[in-house]
């Protein structure tokens, strides 16, 4: 059972790390829509990831030694529970590009250019509506 | 494993102060709901990670999942909003 | 910056300041000394509730049980709000309503990725809320959660596929009725107790109406009728709400 | 060790307050306020409180937005203090 504990905690730990890479890129990108994709994509991911390491910790947390004495009803509620979070991380899988996709053709309605010239590159990382083409 | 969770929420804590300088300087408002967006996202791990932290995550995990079943809709309104908003404009001008 | 703004920022910062001052005091989750465990009354919540009313969540049964009153009225309060928004907003002149439907009919374009993750969240929405509402007697949830994740069902289909697509699933009349139903189902429940020799909302003599139940069980049981019922007002009005402030109450076109 | 989550989500409440008050543009002071809403159900959930950490979570992230964003899309965008 350490072996599903440890694989929790390096998982956790990863959705950690891609998380860290979304909110850098969040900061540091320079137009609406990379933004967009920072966000999108590494919280999407280091969602599901922290999701699946806790769903690793709940598992490991059963009695398994009263269970192979066929003690079966402390199955139950941890399965139950393990069931539940990784019917969250489905969902987080299903909604959250769906509302990516919403928000960018927002952006593009509501009349955000995208960064394109390579040349004020280092000036302002946070442009104004209308970057120069 | 109490403490690895708890310092796995105050690691997300942390690591949410860049999502909220983006929420603070966001040039437009389309910025700023993207912050939300993220933010939002990350409060369903966070739910979990405290009933972690408890020991009830069978407690915790019910709103948890109302919370990424209702989240999308705040982010869907915003871009019919948007759209709209322009469709409106459109309207307006022709 | 304008001086109510200077006085908005320091009664935020104070607060604040408040709230964080006083967060060394809390007392440790289920700590038995703590100072809500000191009065008589909520001691014999804590103590008896289980026995008297056979259910686990003691915040469900303080709610719709022994603070009867209290849950009904906010029905009223949540049923009466919708229909003062309906009140206030009007309908407008049908012509008005016919020239908001051509435009509308003439500028729909809606995005198909919304539509159909749309399909695939509601009925898992629907069906998660069902189980909040069933199962809060044993766990956090019960008639006004459920009620609002319903309701929020509804007003998913609405933004996806446009105002008249979830009106065709609930009308406002239909609404109306539902939210006048859960009242109903509500009051009525306490008014059944009165005509059975009872106090208002005291449930257990219910015993006599629902078969195979002792007294404690008919309070579990009318606990549950009773949540249904906020369920159905809840649902109807949140629905009623968004659909009358983002059409004007014209009832067509809107976001 | 708890109490630091405490002292995180009160300050962050306090700095949306003020986020949501100074915003100009009404739309993203409405999301905004959703984020208010959610670390008010971390909050309560995090005291213990469950029940209204669940009213909470169900009524203010879905409902209460887009209540708001539809009032906002019938009125006007920009705050005019």
């Amino acid at each position: 059972m350490i072996i599903l504990q440890i694989t929790g905690a390096i998982l956790v730990i990863l959705g950690l790390v891609f998380f860290l890479g979304a909110a850098v890129g969040v900061v540091r990108f320079p137009d609406f829509y990379s933004r967009m994709h920072a966000a999108g994509k590494g919280d999407t991911l280091s969602t599901i990831l922290m999701l699946l390491g806790i769903v690793c910790f709940l598992i490991a947390d059963v009695p398994w030694a009263a269970v192979i004495h066929g003690d079966f009803s402390l199955l139950v509620e941890p399965i139950l529970t393990s069931i539940k979070v990784l019917m969250i991380a489905l969902l987080i899988m299903v909604t959250s590009p769906t509302s990516t996709h919403a928000l960018m053709q927002a952006g593009y309605d509501s009349g955000i250019k995208p960064h394109l010239s390579e040349a004020d590159d280092d000036s302002t990382p946070s442009d104004e509506e209308t970057p120069t083409p | 494993m109490e403490l690895f969770f708890k310092l796995a929420g105050m690691a997300l804590f942390v690591l949410m102060l860049p999502i909220f300088y983006r929420l603070i300087a966001g040039p437009n408002a389309m910025d700023r709901i993207l912050a939300v967006n993220v933010i939002g996202t990350k409060t369903t791990v966070l739910l979990v990670i405290i009933g972690m932290i408890f020991a009830r995550v069978g407690m915790f995990v019910d709103f948890a999942l109302a919370y990424a079943l209702l989240n999308f809709i705040g982010s869907l309104a915003a871009a019919r909003y948007y759209h709209q908003d322009r469709l409106r404009q459109e309207r307006g001008a022709s | 910056m304008a001086p109510m703004k200077i006085v908005a920022l320091i009664t935020v910062i104070i607060t604040g300041g408040l709230l964080l001052y006083a967060t060394g005091d809390f007392p440790a989750w289920g700590d038995p000394l703590s100072p809500a465990n000191n009065s008589a009354l909520s001691r014999h919540y804590i103590e008896q509730s289980r026995v008297e009313t056979a259910v686990p969540n003691l915040v469900t049964a303080v709610l719709a049980d022994y603070r009867g009153y209290d849950t009904m009225f906010e029905t009223v309060v949540v049923f009466v709000a919708g229909l003062a928004i309906l009140a206030v907003l009007g309908q407008g002149t049908s012509r008005e309503r016919a020239a908001i439907q051509r435009s509308a009919e003439r500028y729909q374009e809606r995005d198909m990725i919304n539509i159909m993750t749309a399909r695939l969240i509601v009925p898992v929405l629907q069906l998660f809320s069902l189980y909040v509402l069933a199962h809060g007697h044993y766990s956090p949830g019960g008639g006004f959660q459920g009620g609002v994740m319903f309701g929020a069902s509804f007003i998913l289909i609405a933004l996806a596929g446009g105002l008249p697509e979830a009106l065709s699933r609930l009308s406002i009349p239909g609404a109306l009725l539902l939210a006048g139903l859960g009242v109903l189902l509500y009051g009525g429940t306490g008014l059944v107790c009165m005509m059975l020799g009872q106090n208002f909302l005291d449930y257990h003599i219910l015993h006599r109406l629902l078969p195979a139940t002792d007294a404690v069980m008919a309070r579990y049981h009318a606990m549950l009728i009773v949540e249904i019922g906020v369920a159905f007002t809840v649902t109807a009005i949140m629905f009623i709400i968004y659909a009358a402030l983002s059409s004007r109450g014209r009832m067509t076109g809107g976001l | 060790m708890i109490a630091v989550f405490d002292i995180c989500i009160l300050i962050f409440l306090v700095a949306i307050a003020i986020i949501a008050l100074s915003v100009k543009d009404l739309l993203a002071s409405a999301m905004i306020l959703g984020i208010y809403s959610f670390l008010m159900c971390l909050l309560w959930a995090e005291m213990g409180a469950v029940d209204v950490a669940f009213t909470e979570a169900a009524v203010g992230a879905g409902v209460s937005t887009v209540i708001m964003i539809a009032t906002v899309y019938q009125t006007s965008r920009k705050s005019s203090d």
